[in-house]
Parts: C-alpha cells; sequence; structure tokens
C-alpha cells in the first residue's frame, strides 16, 4: 500500500501541476480557471452520469493500452494498435456474417475471439519483422497501421458492403443476439468489464506464471534471457500476440456493442489514445486501470467545457499534452535524494555508465558539464 | 411566445471549416439569435460512444430537448440508441433515412436536394469550360456523392453533351493534401472547371484557383477565397430545416419525422454569380431554375445510362426529388469518369 | 629532485604534478581521501591498487573529469582550477581512460581531429590531413586515416587512444589500464614508446596498471593507492612486486594472502584423463559479427569432461561472439555444438538436461535483470521447475528462501534478496551469479573473463569454485584475456586469432611469449 | 496506356513528389540531425503542426511571408528545445516524451489556430522552372514552392557539414559515442539539445510549406502523420541528409499515386492506392535491415537502430 503511494505521489502531483498551468493557459483566452476547474471535475466525476460517462469513454482505452503495455515488457515500444483494433473490428464483423441470428452467447465469444485473433497477428507481425528482419517495431507498427486503415476502408466499401448501408458504408449489421449490451441496464457496456479482467489477468500473467515471468525476463535484459536459454523470439511474439489480441478485441467490442457493424466510425484513435494510456502507466496492467478512467474523464470533462464554457475542443488536449509532459519529467524527480541535490549540482559524472539494455532506454546523460 | 427551448448541435469537425460543419453552424448562430432558444454546441465529436455521451449529457447535464446530430456516421446506431432511451427527447438528423415503422417516432432526419444546385453548378460549368473537362473531387463513392456527380454531369451535358467529368475519390471526408494533390492531378489532364463533395472545399478552391481553373463550390460559399476563379456554388440552408423542428417541439406539434427540401422549399440555394460567369450560362441555369422551384423540372428521368453502357432508368420513367430510390443510387452516369 | 623550480618548465616539456590533500565523494562514499600525489617531470609514474582503490577517480579528477570536493591539483607547483576536460587539455594534460572513448562511426583522422582541441568552424580537410599524415609519420604507430574504429582490433584502438593524445602534444599523459587489451608484445610496444617520449623529457607519463611487471620494466615510480589513500610512494628502484602487492592489500590481509599462495602451490592440478568424455565438442563453428562480418570461422575444439580449457586472445578476435553463440544469445551461422555427445542449441531444456551453465562477463549486462530482484535473478535458471513453480504458479517464498541460503553462502552483501540487483556492487552481482550458475552438477561451464575487474579476494574465491567444478568431473571453457589467468587455471591453452584457433599446448609448457606471439597473429600489431 | 497518359502519369507524380514530398524532406532532415545527435524525436508531428499553424499565424497577421517562415522555424524549434531538455533529465525516456509532445503540440495548434481556419494567407510565391516546356502539367509539376530548393540545398549543407564543421563533427560525435564526446570535454546534453532544436526548426519549415505553399490553408487535418513518418523515413534514408531527398520524394511520389492514377481513369481500389506509401516503405525497411545488426551509418547512440 505504501509502495503504490509511493508510486504514485508524482505522477498525481504532476496531474495537479498540470491542472494548474492549464488553469492559467484558459485564463489567457478568456476563460475563468476556478470555473474550469470545477466542470473538469463535473464531468468528468461530479456525479453518476458524468461517471458513467468516463467509464464508458476509459473502456476500449484499457484495451488499446494493454496491446502497447504487454509487448512493452518484453522489451518492444508497439505504437499500432489502431491496426490491430480496426482490424479486429472488421474480423469481428466478418465472422458474425457467418451465424446466424440464434447464434447468442456461444456466437458473441466467437466473433470476440476473430477480433482478438485478427490483432494478434498483425501486432506478432511486426513482432516478427524486427525478430525476422531486425526491423525496428515501432516503424513497423505504426506502417502497418496505416495499411491496416487502408485494407480496413477497402474491404469495408468493396468485398463486405452491406448494399444497405448507404451512406454509411458498412459491413452487414451484426445480429442483435451477437451484440454486447450495457452493465445493468446502464450505458456502461460489458467491453468495461472485459477491459479490467484483462488488465488483472494480464497483471496477474505477468507477476505470477512462469511464462509471464519469462517474458518480463526478455523484456528486462535479452541477453540474460538467451543466457539462461528462454525462447525470447517466441516470448516476443507470444507478447505481442496477446497486445494485438487485446487491441483486436477492443475493435471487436466497439463493434458488438457501439457500432454494430464494422465501418469507419470505428477509426477513432483509441489505438493511439492507448499509447498514452500505456506510458502514463508505465506499462503496468493495474495502473492502466486508473489511467484510462483519467483519460475518460478527461473526454467526458472535455465535452461538458465545450458545451458549458464554449472552450474549443482542443483545450482537453491541451491539457492532455501539458499533464502528460508533467508526468514524465516527473519521473526525473524520482531518483533524487533531496538532501544531496545542492550537492549534485557540482558534480561532473562518471564515465562509467550503466549497462544499455537492448531496448529503447531513458537517456543515461545525467546533467553533463556545462 | 413558445416556450423556451434548449437545443443541441453536434458537429463532427471543426465548426468553421468552410464546409459541412460551417453550413450547420451558420444555421446554429442564427438559432441563437432566436428569443427563447438556448444553443449548446460540441465539435469534433467521434462518431462512436463519444457521440452517445454527447447527446446524453445534452440531454442530462443542459437540458436539451431537441439535439440536432448533424454527421451522417451519428444515425445509426448511436442516434437511434440514444433516442430509444430517451422517448421525451426530440432528435433530427441530417441526411440519414428515417423510415416509418423502422425507426422511432422521437427520431427525424432532414436533409436537401443539393444535386439540384449541383446540376445548375454544372450547367454553368458546362458554359464556361473550354476544355470539355470537369473534375470533381469527392469523399467516398456513397449514394449521397454519387447523385451530386451525377446532376453536375447531366447539368454539364445539358448544355455540351460532349462534357466529361473525371471523378477523384479520396477515401475520407477531411484530406486536405489529398484533395489539393487531386485538383492538381485533374488539372493537370486539362481539367478546367472544378467541383467537390468533401467536408471542407477551401482547399480545392483555392488550389484551383491557383492553377488558373474554376470552380463551383460546396457547402457554403467561398466566392470570397477565389473571386475571379469562383463561378458560383451549391450552398445548403439549414435554418429552414431547424426552425421547422423548433417550431414543432415548441408548439407541441408532433415532430416531423422525414423533412426534405430542394431549392423550392429553400433548403438549399445557389451562390451568387462570379464575375467571371457569361451571360448565356447564367440565362440558361436561371431558366433550370425557375424550373425547377416550379416543380417542374426532373434531374433523374428515363433512358438514363451508367458510364459502363448499362441502362439505369428505364425510358418512360422519372423520379421525383423525393422519391427514395434516388438516396440509395449506386451508379455514375454516362459522362462521368471513375468508377464506384 | 624534489622542489624543482615551476617556472623551469613552464608550459612547454614535461609537467610536474603533484595534488594536495585531494577528497573526492560519490554521495556518502568517499573515494578519495586527502590524496596527495607527486610526479616527478619527466618520469614513468605508476599506479596501483585493488579494483576501486580510486586509481581511475584520482586521474579523473587531473583530468577535469570529475571535480574534487577539497584540495588541489598543482601543476609546475602551481595551484590549478581544473574545472573540465577542456581546462585540463588546455593545461597540457591528456587522458586515455580506461574504457574506449572513440566514436566508432567516425573515420580515424575524425577522431583525431576532434581530440585536437581548437577545430577550427571549418574544417579544410586536404590541410588537416597533410598535418595528420605528418603527425602519424612522426609516432611510431600506422593508421589508415580513413578506418572507423568500429572495424579496428582492439590494440588498434588503444593506439588511436595513444594516438589522440599525443597529437596535443600533452606535458602530462595520463594512462588508465592501457595494456589490458593489448598481446604482450603490443604492451612492450606501446610502453617503451611511452618511454622514450618521456625519457625525451617531451612529457610525464602517469599510468595505471595491475601488471607489476610493466610497473617494474617501464615505471620509475610507484604510488600505490588502498580504499582511497595514497599509502605508499616509492622509486621503482627501492622495491618488488612482492612489497607492492603487499601495500596494496594491507597490512592485515598479508597474512590471508600468503595462505592463498601457499595453497596454490600446493593445489595438485589433476590433469584430465586422455580418455575421459568428451563434454563439449565444437565442430567448424561460423559465427557473424555485429556488423556483418564473419567474427568466428570454422571452429574447432573439444573440452573433456575434468578438464579446464583455457582460450587466450586479444579481446576483439571472435571471443565474445563465440561465447555468446555457445550460450545462445547469438545465432550460429554454420557448425555444431555437442555437449555429453548430444546436440546442443542452447534452448533450456537443453541446458537443464546436460547441466550446461555459464559465467559470462560483464553479468550485469549479459546474466541479469537489473531491475528484477536479487531473489528472481538467481531463479532464473529454474523459476519454472519445481518447488520453485508448481501448478503453473510461481512460489516467491521458495524464490526468497533459496536466494536467502545462498546470500549467506556466497557472502554477498546486499540489502536483502528482494533488492534490485542493479543496486548491487559489481563484485556482489558477480557472486550472485556464480551461486545461480554453480548450483547442483556442472557438465560444462563456460565462463567468459569470469573475474574481469575484481579484486584479490574475489579472483581467488572465483577461481577457487571453477577449479571446484574441474575437480568435480565438469567441463570448464575459460576464455579470458587474462593470459596470467589461464596459465593459473587451465589444463589446456588454445589461442584465439581472427576467429580461428592458431595455437594449442598443455598448460603446463605454455610459453608466454609464444602464446602471445600468436596472440598477435596478423593484426599487424608490429608497426 | 498511350505515351500521353504516361506523360501526364509521370509529370503528376513527379509534382506530386515536389508538391507532397517538401513537408517530408524538413521533418526528415530534422529527424535526421536529431538522431545524428543520437536523439530520437517522435514528436515532430507535434513540431509540424504548431509550426504550421504559427506559420500561417504569422503569415496572416503580418501581411509577409517570410514571417510566417521564421515563425514556423521559431515555433518548431522551441517545442523540439523542450522535447530536447526533457529528454535530457535522466529517467525520462525518449519516445514517451516525443509522443507527450506530439500531443501538446498539437493541442496548442488547434486550440490556437481557430481563428486561422477561415482566413486567407499571403503564400509562398512559387518558382517556375517548367517554363521552357509547352505541356501544362510538366509546367504545373515544375512549380516549385521555394522551400523545396532551400530544403535541397540544406540537405547538401547538411552533408557537407557533417563532414566538415566542428558543429557537424560534435554532432555527430554525440550520437555515436557520448563517452568520446564527454571525454574530451563536451557537453552531450547541450549538443543534443541543440541538435534536436535546431531539427525542430528544419522539421518547422515543412510546417511552413503545408500552410504557406502546398495545399496552403491551415486546418485541423493538415498533417496525416508526416511528422511521424519521418522516423521510418530517416532508418529508410540511413542517417544521410542527401538521401532523405531521395526518401521524402519517394515517399511524396508514392503518395501521388493514387490521385494520379484516378485522374486517368482508374479508379479501382483507391485506398489501397492511399497505402502504397506505408508499404513501400515497409518494404524497403524489410529489404535493407539485418536482424543483430547495426544498421549501416546508424548513430551508435540511437536505440531505433538497434
Ligand atoms: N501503480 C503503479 N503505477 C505506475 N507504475 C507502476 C505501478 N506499479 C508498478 N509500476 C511499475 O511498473 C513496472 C513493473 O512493476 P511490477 O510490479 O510488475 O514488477 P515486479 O516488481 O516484478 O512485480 P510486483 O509489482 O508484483 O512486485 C515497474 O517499473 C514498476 O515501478
Ligand atoms: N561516478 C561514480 N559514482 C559513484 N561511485 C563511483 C563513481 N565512479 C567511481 N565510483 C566508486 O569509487 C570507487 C573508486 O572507483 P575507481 O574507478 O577510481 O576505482 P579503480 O581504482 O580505478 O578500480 P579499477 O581497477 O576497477 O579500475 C569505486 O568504489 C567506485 O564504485
Ligand atoms: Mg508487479
Ligand atoms: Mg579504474
Amino acid at each position: 500500500m505504501k509502495q503504490v503511494a509511493r508510486e504514485a505521489a508524482l505522477p498525481l502531483a504532476a496531474i495537479a501541476a498540470a491542472l494548474g498551468l492549464f488553469g492559467i493557459f484558459v485564463a489567457f483566452a478568456g476563460a475563468n480557471p476556478l470555473d474550469v476547474w470545477l466542470i473538469l471535475f463535473k464531468g468528468a466525476f461530479g456525479d453518476w452520469y458524468s461517471w458513467q460517462n468516463t467509464l464508458q469513454r476509459a473502456a476500449p482505452l484499457m484495451l488499446t493500452a494493454l496491446c502497447v503495455a504487454i509487448p512493452a515488457r518484453a522489451g518492444l515500444v508497439v505504437i499500432g494498435g489502431e491496426g490491430a483494433l480496426v482490424l479486429g473490428g472488421l474480423a469481428c464483423a466478418a465472422l458474425a456474417q457467418g451465424f446466424s441470428s440464434s447464434a447468442g452467447f456461444v456466437g458473441t465469444v466467437f466473433v470476440c475471439i476473430a477480433g482478438a485473433v485478427a490483432g494478434a497477428a498483425w501486432i506478432a507481425l511486426a513482432g516478427w519483422l524486427r525478430q525476422w528482419r531486425g526491423v525496428n517495431e515501432t516503424i513497423s507498427s505504426l506502417l502497418l497501421a496505416y495499411v491496416a486503415i487502408g485494407l480496413f476502408k477497402h474491404i469495408v466499401e468493396g468485398p463486405l458492403r452491406d448494399p444497405a448501408s448507404l451512406n454509411k458504408p458498412s459491413t452487414h449489421a451484426l445480429a442483435e443476439s451477437l451484440r454486447i449490451g450495457g452493465i445493468a441496464g446502464s450505458d456502461v457496456h460489458w467491453g468495461l468489464v472485459l477491459g479490467v479482467l484483462a488488465c488483472v489477468v494480464a497483471a496477474l500473467w505477468l507477476r505470477w506464471t512462469p511464462s509471464g515471468f519469462s517474458v518480463r525476463v526478455v523484456g528486462g535484459n535479452l541477453r540474460a534471457a538467451q543466457l539462461v536459454g528462454l525462447p525470447a523470439t517466441r516470448l516476443i511474439l507470444v507478447a505481442c500476440a496477446l497486445g494485438g489480441a487485446a487491441a483486436g478485441l477492443a475493435g471487436a467490442v466497439e463493434v458488438a456493442a457501439v457500432h454494430t457493424s464494422a465501418n469507419a466510425s470505428l477509426i477513432a484513435g483509441y489505438g493511439y489514445a492507448g499509447i498514452l494510456v500505456s506510458f502514463m502507466a508505465r506499462h503496468h496492467p493495474l495502473a492502466i486501470i486508473p489511467v484510462a478512467i483519467l483519460f475518460g474523464g478527461f473526454g467526458a470533462a472535455g465535452s461538458l467545457l465545450q458545451r458549458r464554457l464554449g472552450l474549443p475542443d482542443a483545450s482537453v488536449v491541451v491539457l492532455q499534452g501539458i499533464a502528460f509532459v508533467l508526468i514524465l519529467a516527473s519521473e526525473a524527480l524520482r531518483d533524487v535524494e533531496w538532501r544531496a541535490v545542492w550537492k549534485r549540482l557540482s558534480v561532473i559524472p562518471g564515465l562509467t555508465r550503466d549497462p544499455r539494455s537492448l531496448t529503447w532506454t531513458p537517456d543515461q546523460v545525467r546533467g553533463d558539464s556545462p | 411566445q413558445a416556450k423556451p427551448i434548449t437545443v443541441g448541435v453536434i458537429y463532427v469537425g471543426p465548426r468553421d471549416d468552410y464546409g459541412y460543419n460551417q453550413a450547420q453552424a451558420e444555421a446554429a448562430a442564427q438559432l441563437k439569435k432566436m428569443a427563447g432558444v438556448k444553443v449548446v454546441e460540441e465539435e469534433n465529436v467521434p462518431e462512436t460512444a463519444a457521440v452517445q455521451k454527447t447527446m446524453t449529457g445534452m440531454i442530462a447535464q443542459d437540458g436539451a430537448s431537441l439535439v440536432f446530430p448533424t454527421s451522417f456516421g451519428y444515425f445509426d446506431p448511436h442516434m437511434l440508441a440514444v433516442a430509444a432511451k430517451h422517448p421525451d427527447v426530440r432528435f433530427a438528423h441530417c441526411g440519414g433515412m428515417w423510415t416509418d415503422g423502422k425507426h422511432p417516432k422521437n427520431t427525424a432526419s432532414y436533409f436537401g436536394y443539393i444535386d439540384e444546385c449541383q446540376y445548375l453548378n454544372g450547367v454553368v460549368a458546362g458554359h464556361m469550360t473550354k476544355s470539355n473537362k470537369l473534375g470533381f473531387i469527392a469523399a467516398k463513392p456513397i449514394p449521397q456523392v454519387l447523385r451530386n456527380i451525377n446532376a453536375f454531369t447531366m447539368g454539364a451535358r445539358s448544355v455540351k453533351p460532349g462534357i466529361t467529368t473525371q471523378v477523384i475519390f479520396t477515401g475520407d471526408w477531411s484530406m486536405p493534401v489529398k484533395e489539393a494533390e487531386a485538383t492538381n492531378s485533374l488539372a493537370d489532364q486539362g481539367v478546367d472547371v472544378f467541383t467537390m463533395h468533401v467536408d471542407g472545399p477551401k482547399v480545392i478552391v483555392e488550389t484551383a484557383a491557383k492553377r488558373g481553373k474554376m470552380v463551383c463550390g460546396y457547402h457554403a460559399s467561398q466566392a470570397k477565397l477565389a473571386p475571379q476563379a469562383y463561378l458560383t456554388g451549391a450552398e445548403w440552408n439549414w435554418l429552414t430545416a431547424y426552425t421547422n423542428f423548433i417550431e414543432s417541439a415548441r408548439g407541441g406539434k408532433p415532430h416531423p419525422n422525414f423533412v426534405r427540401g430542394g431549392l423550392k422549399e429553400g433548403f438549399v440555394k445557389m451562390s451568387p454569380y462570379g464575375s467571371a460567369v457569361s451571360d448565356a450560362a447564367k440565362k440558361q441555369a436561371d431558366a433550370v431554375k425557375a424550373e425547377m422551384v416550379a416543380g417542374k423540372f426532373d434531374i433523374f428521368k428515363g433512358g438514363l445510362k451508367d458510364n459502363k453502357g448499362a441502362v439505369v432508368i428505364p425510358a418512360g420513367k422519372v423520379f421525383k426529388q423525393t422519391d427514395i430510390e434516388l438516396e440509395k443510387m449506386n451508379y455514375l452516369v454516362e459522362g462521368v469518369i471513375g468508377s464506384v | 629532485m624534489s622542489g624543482m623550480p615551476a617556472q623551469l618548465h613552464a608550459n612547454t616539456g614535461a609537467m610536474a604534478l603533484e595534488t594536495y590533500e585531494l577528497t573526492k565523494r560519490f554521495g556518502a562514499f568517499t573515494a578519495l581521501d586527502h590524496v596527495a600525489l607527486k610526479v616527478e617531470p619527466g618520469t614513468v609514474h605508476a599506479l596501483l591498487g585493488e579494483n576501486g582503490a580510486g586509481k581511475s577517480t584520482l586521474v579523473k579528477c587531473i583530468a577535469g573529469f570529475h571535480r574534487a570536493e577539497e584540495g588541489a591539483v598543482m601543476v609546475d607547483g602551481r595551484e590549478q582550477d581544473i574545472a573540465n576536460p577542456v581546462v585540463a587539455r588546455a593545461l597540457g594534460i591528456g587522458m586515455v581512460y580506461q574504457h574506449f572513448t572513440l566514436a566508432p562511426g567516425m573515420t580515424v583522422a575524425e577522431n583525431l581531429l576532434l581530440a585536437g582541441g581548437e577545430t577550427p568552424f571549418l574544417i579544410d580537410w586536404k590541410d588537416k590531413r597533410a598535418v595528420l599524415d605528418a603527425f602519424l609519420a612522426s609516432t611510431p604507430f600506422r593508421l589508415d586515416l580513413d578506418a572507423r574504429p568500429s572495424e579496428l582490433a582492439a590494440g588498434e584502438k588503444q593506439k588511436l587512444e595513444l594516438l589522440k593524445q599525443l597529437y596535443l602534444k600533452p606535458r602530462l599523459l595520463i594512462l588508465d589500464e592501457p595494456t589490458s587489451v593489448l598481446t604482450p608484445q603490443e604492451a612492450d610496444e606501446v610502453l617503451g614508446h611511452v618511454r622514450e617520449f618521456a625519457r625525451a623529457g617531451l612529457c610525464t607519463v602517469l599510468i595505471i596498471t595491475h601488471k607489476f611487471r610493466e610497473v617494474m620494466a617501464y615505471a620509475d615510480d610507484v604510488t600505490v593507492l588502498r580504499r582511497g589513500k595514497a599509502v605508499h610512494h616509492t622509486s621503482v628502484k627501492y622495491t618488488g612486486p612482492a612489497l607492492l602487492a603487499r601495500h596494496m592489500v594491507g597490512e592485515a590481509a598479508e597474512h590471508a594472502i600468503e595462505e592463498e599462495n601457499l595453497s596454490q602451490v600446493h593445489a595438485v592440478r589433476v590433469p584430465a584423463v586422455a580418455d575421459a568424455r568428451l563434454a563439449l565438442q565444437v565442430e567448424a563453428l561460423d559465427v557473424v559479427g555485429d556488423r556483418g562480418a564473419p567474427a568466428v570461422r570454422d571452429l574447432t575444439m573439444t573440452v573433456r569432461a575434468g578438464e579446464i580449457l583455457g582460450v587466450a586472445g586479444v579481446s576483439g578476435n571472435g571471443q565474445r561472439e563465440l561465447v555468446e553463440a555457445l550460450v545462445g544469445q547469438r545465432e550460429r551461422a554454420g557448425g555444431s555444438v555437442r555437449v555429453m555427445g548430444e546436440p546442443y542449441a542452447a534452448r533450456r531444456a537443453d541446458n537443464h538436461r546436460l547441466k550446461v551453465r555459464s559465467l559470462p562477463e560483464e553479468p550485469l549486462r549479459n546474466a541479469c535483470v537489473g531491475d528484477l530482484s536479487v531473489a528472481q535473478n538467481m531463479a532464473l535458471r529454474d523459476f519454472d521447475l519445481p518447488p520453485l513453480a508448481s501448478k503453473g504458479l510461481l512460489r516467491f517464498g521458495e524464490w526468497r528462501a533459496r536466494a536467502r541460503s545462498w546470500i549467506g553462502a556466497y557472502g554477498i552483501k546486499t540489502r536483502g534478496e528482494d533488492a534490485p540487483i542493479r543496486s548491487l556492487s559489481g563484485g556482489n552481482v558477480q557472486r550472485a551469479v556464480l551461486a545461480r550458475e554453480l548450483a547442483g552438477d556442472i557438465n560444462v561451464l563456460i565462463a567468459a573473463n569470469p573475474v574481469f575487474g575484481l579484486d584479490f579476494a574475489a579472483v581467488e574465491e572465483i577461481h577457487g569454485r571453477i577449479r571446484g567444478v574441474r575437480d568435480r568431473g565438469g567441463a570448464v571453457l575459460l576464455i579470458s584475456e587474462d593470459l596470467d589467468e589461464l596459465l593459473a587455471l587451465a589444463d589446456r591453452i588454445v589461442v584465439m586469432s581472427e576467429g580461428r584457433i592458431v595455437f594449442e599446448t598443455g598448460a603446463a609448457d605454455a610459453k608466454r611469449e609464444v602464446l602471445g606471439a600468436h596472440m598477435g597473429g596478423g593484426h599487424g600489431g608490429h608497426a | 496506356m498511350s505515351a500521353d497518359v504516361v506523360v501526364t502519369l509521370a509529370s503528376a507524380i513527379l509534382g506530386g513528389a515536389l508538391r507532397v514530398g517538401a513537408p517530408f524532406l524538413f521533418v526528415s532532415l530534422g529527424e535526421c540531425l536529431t538522431e545524428k545527435a543520437g536523439r530520437i524525436n517522435l514528436g515532430l508531428e507535434g513540431v509540424l503542426v504548431l509550426s504550421a499553424m504559427c506559420a500561417f499565424g504569422g503569415s496572416y497577421l503580418s501581411g509577409n511571408v517570410w514571417i510566417g517562415v521564421v515563425c514556423a522555424m521559431l515555433a518548431g524549434a522551441a517545442l523540439a528545445a523542450l522535447h530536447g531538455a526533457l529528454c535530457s533529465l535522466p529517467r525520462v525516456n525518449d519516445v514517451a516524451t516525443g509522443i507527450a509532445l506530439m500531443l501538446l503540440g498539437m493541442g496548442l495548434a488547434f486550440y490556437l489556430g481557430k481563428p486561422l481556419i477561415q482566413p486567407q494567407a499571403p503564400q509562398l510565391p512559387p518558382i517556375e522552372l517548367g517554363n521552357w516546356s509547352d505541356t501544362p502539367a510538366v509546367k504545373a509539376a515544375l512549380q516549385i514552392n521555394p522551400l523545396v530548393p532551400l530544403g535541397m540545398l540544406l540537405a547538401a549543407a547538411m552533408a557537407w557539414a557533417f563532414a566538415n564543421t566542428r558543429p557537424g563533427l560534435l554532432v555527430r560525435m554525440a550520437g555515436d559515442s557520448s563517452d568520446a564526446a564527454r571525454a574530451l570535454g563536451y557537453s552531450v546534453s547541450g549538443i543534443r539539445i541543440a541538435a534536436t532544436a535546431a531539427g525542430g526548426m528544419i522539421a518547422g519549415l515543412g510546417g511552413a510549406c503545408l500552410t504557406l505553399a502546398y495545399p496552403g490553408s491551415w486546418n485541423e487535418g493538415i498533417s496525416s502523420g508526416q511528422g511521424l513518418i519521418a522516423v521510418a523515413l530517416v532508418i529508410f534514408a540511413r542517417w544521410s541528409p542527401l538521401r532523405c531527398v531521395g526518401a521524402a520524394l519517394l515517399f511524396g511520389g508514392a503518395g501521388a499515386i493514387g490521385p494520379a492514377l484516378q485522374s486517368v481513369g482508374i479508379g479501382w481500389g483507391y485506398h489501397l492506392f492511399n497505402i502504397v506509401p506505408y508499404v513501400l516503405t515497409l518494404v524497403i525497411l524489410v529489404l535493407s535491415c539485418r536482424p543483430g545488426q547495426l544498421a549501416a551509418g546508424s548513430p551508435g547512440e540511437l536505440s531505433s537502430a538497434r
């Protein structure tokens, strides 16, 4: 508990500072910061309605964040979750065409699995290109996302198009019985539960199982993993596939719970938002849950800010940007021994460096000589 | 005076895009001036659960009793889902296909027969073109768009039957670089009059003007952007539709579920002619327009072939503007170069 | 000689250097404790000391890389505030660091030019190359100006480091363990030249080394550091290795050393039975290096059970790639590896079944996950087997209990088994890895520079344990850049050069010069 | 396909390469400089969007297009300098920071750029290189934005400076081995922050291309990921500024294929033609990378090169 509090103290302080800075920013634009803060809180967490709003927006983010977090634990920076998401949605809708209207719960499970498999294959492809050809996975997953979106549009507007979908080219809608509904009659659909479950399962897997631990060893130090004979390539592919499966599932759930068919509205940037969530959660699956809720809150609050104060929609993007920058920067303070601060200022660091890990690491420069 | 009302308006893009969203926002701005009408707006709302939340938020948090979700993608499933949960709130959607028995009574769709304006654009373009090649830059091959492309082409070919229209689909509603590139590609092909169906026509109008070509506008008037090159344009006038819904709501009258109109009803209008437009062009266009307003002109009528040579409307058959069949158009008429 | 008037040497020729009460702390740790050092101009002065004694820290303070908290550095009798390397360079102080400080992707000419200081904003390469050519001609070394360090052998890199400093015409040349990557012949060559420079009055040389032989042969004076203090200062004429070693380890440890030496003398080297089982067979192995060039070529060797096979060689001759290919960190491009007669692909199952372990160099980089705890790192070999895992779940209690017992048995200094292994000191990381790798039966142990950078006591302990593996019938492949280590431990020695085995000999009749000559190979070690 | 069609197609693709490739040219040069110093800036997308907005705003408000260009450079440099400074802090990851600054840059640009969507700003005067030809398509293709030759000169200047000037060598050294630079007494952070800021300034010119030349107006969809792709283009160009020119033009030309084909009546699968640049990049990366090896010419300190 104390550990969690210590971990969370810096990010929370950073968010507070971001809200402060944002207040100053909007004050320049002529809004009253007090109103802004109040509406931000009301819009995100003020009442049950706001909570529902926040949670519903958070649901897909948990899954897409896992698409970044799980490969990250294996040492890969994957930023192409959007591609896995749209293909997941497409696979879900495609498979659903094969089910009769009485398929029911089992059918839902199957279409969700189809989405997960499609997403898994797509991100695993990025992992495979890295292992097979040494192509940087960050770049390849990004390029693959563009490719996936192009394929998605082509297929939705071409081969799989429901001729009756006139002005919004879509696949055939999922049968009513295949769709995912709200939890206990609320607006929040079961995707939220899936997201939370996936995060918890991912955390437990990484923590308690040999394979999960192996993935962390591979991500922590590939060379050590190879030394003790862990099948690094296979584990990396597994991590990529699981991450991609999460994003693909997100796409499937979006289709089954929200859109009812695959169409271009699915391309809404959840995959990219997931990157932010995962980095803010420092790739820890459990931390993703609160961070995703925070992001959902930003969205909900941003909506109210527009309607109540007439602020532009971009204001919440500015807030997110400031918050993200400050949270990252606050990490720099984690190592600081405050008592030794004044001393450090005069020290020029040693030449010896930490061994570099094989993945993207924080820059190891620590305040050079002037 | 009727009871006060709160109206929510939702845009899919930025409110001031010189195009689709701006046309809606201009009407919303007019609403704000009306006594007893309060308007809440939200822009850049994606066609996801977010728009459902925006609608319910407008209802629950702002007390809206009439909501205008203006993007096509909001209709199914988003607006329908929210409407089912809020039977006492009225919804009016732009462009959707409200169908009796299938869709709830508290929902509605409104749209304008802007193909009439595109036909007139075509007439003017037909007079003005020297190369007899016209260009149409569109987002996606969907019925609304195809209907505009076809009307434009038929308008032009009513002037000179040899005229062709080359179409480029960019793939999405707002892709400035692609739109500019499409304009340039067509200009390279000798196209000298452009029109478009994308959310923000600004880039196309400016690029065409830069290439020394002429352009017919869309959504709103872009005359200011290129006074020399701008011939005329097809504009929306949503205020007519908006006030229609608001009056009914405030007067406690039933929700008008299927609202359509063209030039005659004042749902759409033409931009004033640009300085370059010849008198002959003005004369013919004005004549056709007068017939349209009088309800004596039908754009889509029998003996129509698509660009692969197949007959799509058999001779003798006439589609009135109100005909639902036209809202399902899936072909490009003879004279259009491009494929669906 | 002391008290030479400073003005005599002002700004040209060899420098007189002194430090006064120099103190340097890293956090709470005092790396240098009121160190007084006196280096006469025109001499070669050696610095000796155990690992971590503070030798590098001392010279880094002199070279402006660190700034001391207290005390002063005096150049030609005048106190100088050497705030950064630029100031040091302006004063005529040049330093070759313990680790290479070359830009691997830039040409030799570019590396030299930047090191020269006062690089003009616009570089006239024609002019500069002429200058560099002339400079190279004035030195005993030959290097291609267009080569890149990434393509150079370690010995050539070290020469480039030296050239970088000589190009500056330094008045004080500091060398931090310059010979650790050279063959004995190359070392003699380099040190010989350096001594010539000093003799000619061109510069003063301050050299750090662990090798008594080099101190005795090339230095004039020597200062011994122990735990951050300068404990001994003498002219080489009046001392010897035994005396110096005594000062290095301190009076208290003296006793232990003698015992160690004694035990070494008496340690019976059990020669492997000639027909003992072939534990490790490497056949026609090919491995590709980092930049695509072959690093190991057609390499064949065998190690019998109960035998230590030493692989000697100058670093950069394919040893790293060989080890990586054997332990599974690098793909094998061709050939076969067998353990106990069975094919060995370095998979986890192979490791368990065939009982293969390894002690790689730089254990924090090669054998540990820095962010994971000591207990987790200790479990890396068998976390998926009972009792560390059961029913598909990890049992952390078992991990911790075993880690605690190993921490005790191996005397590992740590805050506890849950501390991240990154927080341990280098020697303790090495011990933790040792505990993990030496647990249980071993058929084959692959050890690469297992004591690199460790102090006396740790070296002895690790060597003892490696012998223990051999004595229990394991086969040990020991790759080391330190000939002394190989001569002390191995039963048989092979020399690796340019990715090939070029020489083989029994350890008993191995000759240092012969091995050295083969290590030099065709590397242009003789310029 | 008749010869005529081929000529128009070719000139459309060439023209597209010059027009569409311009922002890619500048972002890839900016990223190249940044990466040469050993740092990655994924935030160039934010830099591009913010500088595009500032370029338009500067040009519109001052009435002078060159003031707009300067605004773009300053805005780009400022945001990139923030990236450089943040990355110099311990424990701060450059990929994450890049993404954060992408968000911040876009947020600021959209927020502050609202009043700039409607107006028209003075545009860069084009340079007519095609007057020799009487084919209008060729003429139009060679009517180029004056920043493009500037960018090519800049690329040549950068290539030359990396080899022949002290700052160039220092940037390369900081990117190749921070130990080497530090041992010579240079501040690696200082060099990297300066290179990142300068890279942002160059990328800012790409923003100016978008709003002051082509397509020449400001709106929120003006960049469709050009800044992100820069990172791929630099790997593609093997960290050579001269090859960045080729990579940018190739990418721009590939992007022009879709519209060009439709303009000659080949309309099928335009979504697929739109992904050609990405597929092409991916294919070239796959062909040119080798597992377990450092990419040739890559700065030694760069994490993405491993
Ligand atoms: N609540 C949190 N918020 C942010 N980051 C966290 C949080 N919890 C853990 N982390 C970070 O995530 C990374 C992985 O932590 P994780 O806890 O999975 O590793 P672990 O120590 O092996 O397992 P355990 O947490 O069970 O001890 C670490 O860098 C940790 O600092
Ligand atoms: N930058 C630093 N930060 C913290 N501690 C340091 C730093 N540099 C050195 N030390 C510590 O100071 C002590 C002296 O280190 P130094 O490098 O001077 O040893 P050395 O005598 O050169 O040893 P070796 O023979 O291994 O090179 C060691 O305990 C080391 O861990
Ligand atoms: Mg954990
Ligand atoms: Mg040292």
